[in-house]
């Protein structure tokens, strides 16, 4: 492709953007966006795959054979996610073996919630509700991104994670219906989440460097304090229903910015846990590592018998 | 009805606890498809798990563990996390912890083979529950027996290391096959022809090892000591160490609703 | 007396649970020599966590667990045995899984060359009780630091598979070192002097990685969190499973005498 | 060493015996005898190796730390005889790795008894009392065994396991004073190591190939059913005190032989047992294994340290 051919191409491109149309796979596309675009869905399927852990933590220890069967099944989705987060990557000319390589030498990165430990079973709803919430209020815009292959597994994504989440408040609402010390677990556990859930909007709209170009093509559509706001909004009446505080000083509504005021989380922290010094970036990335060292002579073996296959054949 | 409940409870036992070992998969899976599949399998199970525990308790309601006064658990939990190791009647290869992606695979396979043979005959069992269970259960152990199958032939006939694994595995599983061959006098009385299934698994293992181009393992079973065997109640020291776990939530809670 | 009970609360935790890590060394050590020495080990902790849980809980009956009227558990096992995870005030160092034998001998030395520093300055306690407990523990845990010391060099110095285990042990090792030098506020106000504690540590440490030639590795410390560190009750998620298997046999026998 | 020569030395080795004295390494011994020897030694040396894993499974879950003390100081001394007793085989000109290879490759035995699983904390008690109770019966007799090494290292063994015993007793007489649950897991317990325990005396005399030979050498003093009545006898009153019932209908006493008659255990389990086929001889095989293979860097190492101090300080 050439320098003179470019020019159209560009002009076509900009013109399906502000038509709010897709870009397909098979279209031109300038190669930043490409970049981005591979930097964002491959992060989102990093998220989804580690994301397996720490709920996955307790599905040996799940306390019902029925919430053992709906966290299995919502582990299974995330694999699931992360497939189809990988097979939209793909069509960008990048394989899911790289992008597992990029995940593994830390070259991408993946949501920083999941470098938080679960540490008793009302985590799961905690997740449930408040990351699978955020993560909601994050992925429903995206459903609308410029992208069609990301766009379509958003849809997608976005419904199965809006049921996760029902279903985590729902086991919420049930152990604030059993005994004080399911009560009392429920409020330890949101105490815990509810600043890393803050915090999965990313920095400060000021502190966002790629947010505006991000949004200029499409890819991303509200800022990062939008949507903290939004799910602010949404939560709070959520948690009353529930019957938790929710563990934030400041938090309160204000009538005239008919939204409410909330405290900062710590930023501090969150560039800490970005970095990799959270409590579990190690044990999440080297867990990870042994699944996928482990199963290496596995996908040899799939591979060789498949080259038999197609050799008889031929 | 005795009798029917602790046939329900054998069947129900082997699935719950096969389904807790399989679900420690979990993320760790050769490849993300194996680890759709494998929970998919799990989740089978525990659903088989919990319609013949209910059954069981449904059939006889002496044998579900007491809890306190006006606890809201109910009786598939009670049986599935209240009961101790010896209570627990599942087959010991259901419970043996988890080996390599190749023991998985041959465990899979014998279990998926052995268990599809019985629910095949008990969907004409004449306690309508049951045949139902197992109609539903056939679809779903052909697909597990599938899955088990084709990876048998792939690791058979994939490299050397693969092979070489699968056939560790094999020597670790097979001599265990032979409790699956001795029926409980339950068993015998309330469950299928146990005669067929024991032929039926043979003619499918047969047939595997036949298409991987694998021979049997030259390994003697496990002897049967007076103890006995799982069906009775004795098990590996491995099933306590699983139930710990399993249960360690449930049991801090005997009142709690889930 | 809360803040001495929660400070021997720390120094048993923390003896609590490494112990129970090295017991499952068990049977499984390098050769019979370390097997006995780290059976040996975990024996003084277990005996050093026995004396300071009872001294916590006679400095403070408040914090003993409750149990069913009549039961005869003593208050050192009501700790040991019915806290969950969220109670126990261990740093995190303590409960995580067992590695290889280098992991175990770099976080023995870390571990017992700063409880050694800790215990020097006990014996010195106003509270005569934990003087005494210090005193006894000062002998015990001169012989880990040694013995974890002589292996730190020698895992150093022998092969080269040796030394590239020691030093990704050390990787593992090192980001939790931290949290053993950012006392509590309880710590430093009923403990000894967290700053010289501190400083022995790091001469201990910078002295046996210098005679073993090795350099501190490139490793950047766990980040302090709002959610805090294990003397706060926030711990790894190892630590509740470590504790589903400890407790097991102990919890469903709250009336039980052993 | 001539034929010659070897006439007046086997009349000294014969004379020793004859007078009850000891053999000592540096003394000439006929070959069998060395062999016979070796084999025994050895086989009770990988006893009490093998023997660390049954109870060992207990030791992470003792349900009060007192007996979590107790318990791992003894499986400590178990480490501690398989020290003395491959020493003392090490006498006989055969090295520890050397036996550790036969243990692992099946040529060398270890006894059978622990080849039942531990199924419950009661177990340690039960092993304790009967198992250690008849490993005394077998052995305090070996402390006049004819070989020095030998014997002296059964005067230390048999001293402390005499202690284990009495720790295993006083914790089944603890539990029977507890709750019912605990006198139920007694009894479970003590139904399953039964049997086993009167196979720990070998084969019935009319099987037992070895014994006459081993009785002329003074490598043992009692037959097989000798200590096993002799068991018995001991047993039945302990029984009796602790308030369980031991599983045999035939158990009575006998005034005319001032004896217990008792039943015969299946001494085609026991073949089975002995042949590899019992419910854990492969469990216990592969746990020895695995330990012996991950501790292989670490010997390797620790051989090289030694030889580097070595060569520096020539």
């Amino acid at each position: 492709m050439t320098v003179v051919e470019e020019a159209p191409l560009e002009e076509a491109f900009e013109q399906t953007i502000a038509r709010n149309d897709r870009i397909e796979p098979r279209d031109w596309m300038p190669d930043d966006y490409r970049k981005t675009l591979i930097r964002q869905i491959a992060q989102h399927a990093h998220s989804e795959i580690i994301g397996m852990q720490p709920e996955g933590n307790w599905i040996t220890r799940a306390p019902s054979l029925r919430r053992k069967a709906v966290l299995l099944a919502k582990v299974q989705d995330e694999a699931g996610h992360g497939l189809y987060l990988y097979s939209a990557t793909e069509t960008l000319g990048v394989s899911r073996d790289d992008l597992t390589r990029r995940l593994l030498s830390g070259t991408q990165k993946y949501s920083s919630i999941f470098n938080y430990p679960t540490l008793s079973y009302a985590d799961v709803g905690t997740i449930g509700w408040l990351v699978d919430g955020a993560a909601i209020c994050n992925q429903v815009p995206l459903c609308r991104t410029s992208f069609g292959p990301y766009g379509r597994a958003m849809i997608r994504v976005c419904k199965e994670e809006s049921f996760h989440q029902r279903q985590g408040y729902e086991l919420l609402m049930t152990m604030m219906r059993g005994t004080d010390e399911q009560r009392a677990m429920v409020q330890e556990s949101v105490d815990r989440f509810w600043w890393p859930a803050l915090m999965m909007f990313g920095p400060p709209d000021g502190d966002s460097p790629n947010t505006e170009r991000s949004m200029t093509w499409g890819i991303k559509r509200h800022t990062n304090d939008e949507l903290r706001q939004k799910f602010v909004d949404m939560t709070v009446p959520q948690a009353k229903a529930l019957g938790v505080t929710l563990p934030d000083p400041e938090l309160r509504w204000n009538d005239e910015r008919q939204a409410h005021d909330f405290g900062s989380p710590d930023w501090e922290e969150f560039w800490q846990v970005v970095k990799g010094n959270g409590p579990c970036n190690a044990q999440r990335l080297a867990h990870r590592q042994r699944a996928y060292d482990e199963g290496a002579w596995v996908r040899e073996a799939a591979m060789a018998y498949a080259d038999r296959q197609v050799d008889e054949n031929v | 009805a005795a009798e029917l409940a602790s046939y329900c409870v054998m069947l129900g036992d082997d699935a719950l606890v096969y389904a807790q070992r399989l679900s420690e998969w979990t993320s760790r899976a050769p490849d993300l498809e194996e680890d759709i599949a494998i929970a998919n399998i799990a989740l089978d199970l525990v659903g088989q798990a919990r319609l013949l525990l209910t059954r069981a308790a449904a059939a006889d309601p002496g044998i579900v563990p007491s809890l306190p006064e006006g606890s809201p658990v109910p009786a598939e939990d009670a049986l599935a996390y209240f009961r101790d190791a010896g209570d627990f009647r599942n087959v010991r290869l259901a419970e043996l912890p988890n080996g390599d992606f190749a023991e998985l695979v041959v465990r899979l396979l014998v279990l998926s083979s052995w268990r599809l043979a019985i629910f095949q005959r008990l969907v004409a069992h004449p306690d309508p529950v049951i045949a139902a269970i197992a109609a539903k259960g056939v679809k779903e152990l052909s697909y597990h027996r599938d899955f088990a199958g084709r990876w048998f032939v792939t690791l058979a006939q994939g490299t050397e290391e693969s092979r070489r694994r699968l056939e560790a595995a094999m020597a670790g599983v097979w001599p265990l096959i032979g409790e699956l061959k001795s029926p409980t006098a339950v068993e015998s009385s309330v469950g299928a022809d146990p005669a067929q299934i024991t032929d039926e698994l043979e003619d499918v293992l047969a047939q595997v090892l036949s298409v991987a181009d694998v021979t049997p393992p030259d390994v003697r079973p496990i002897a049967v000591t007076r103890g006995g065997t799982g069906r009775d109640g004795m098990h590996t020291e491995a099933l306590s160490r699983m139930l710990a776990e399993m249960q360690v939530v449930a049991r801090a809670h005997p009142m709690g609703q889930w």
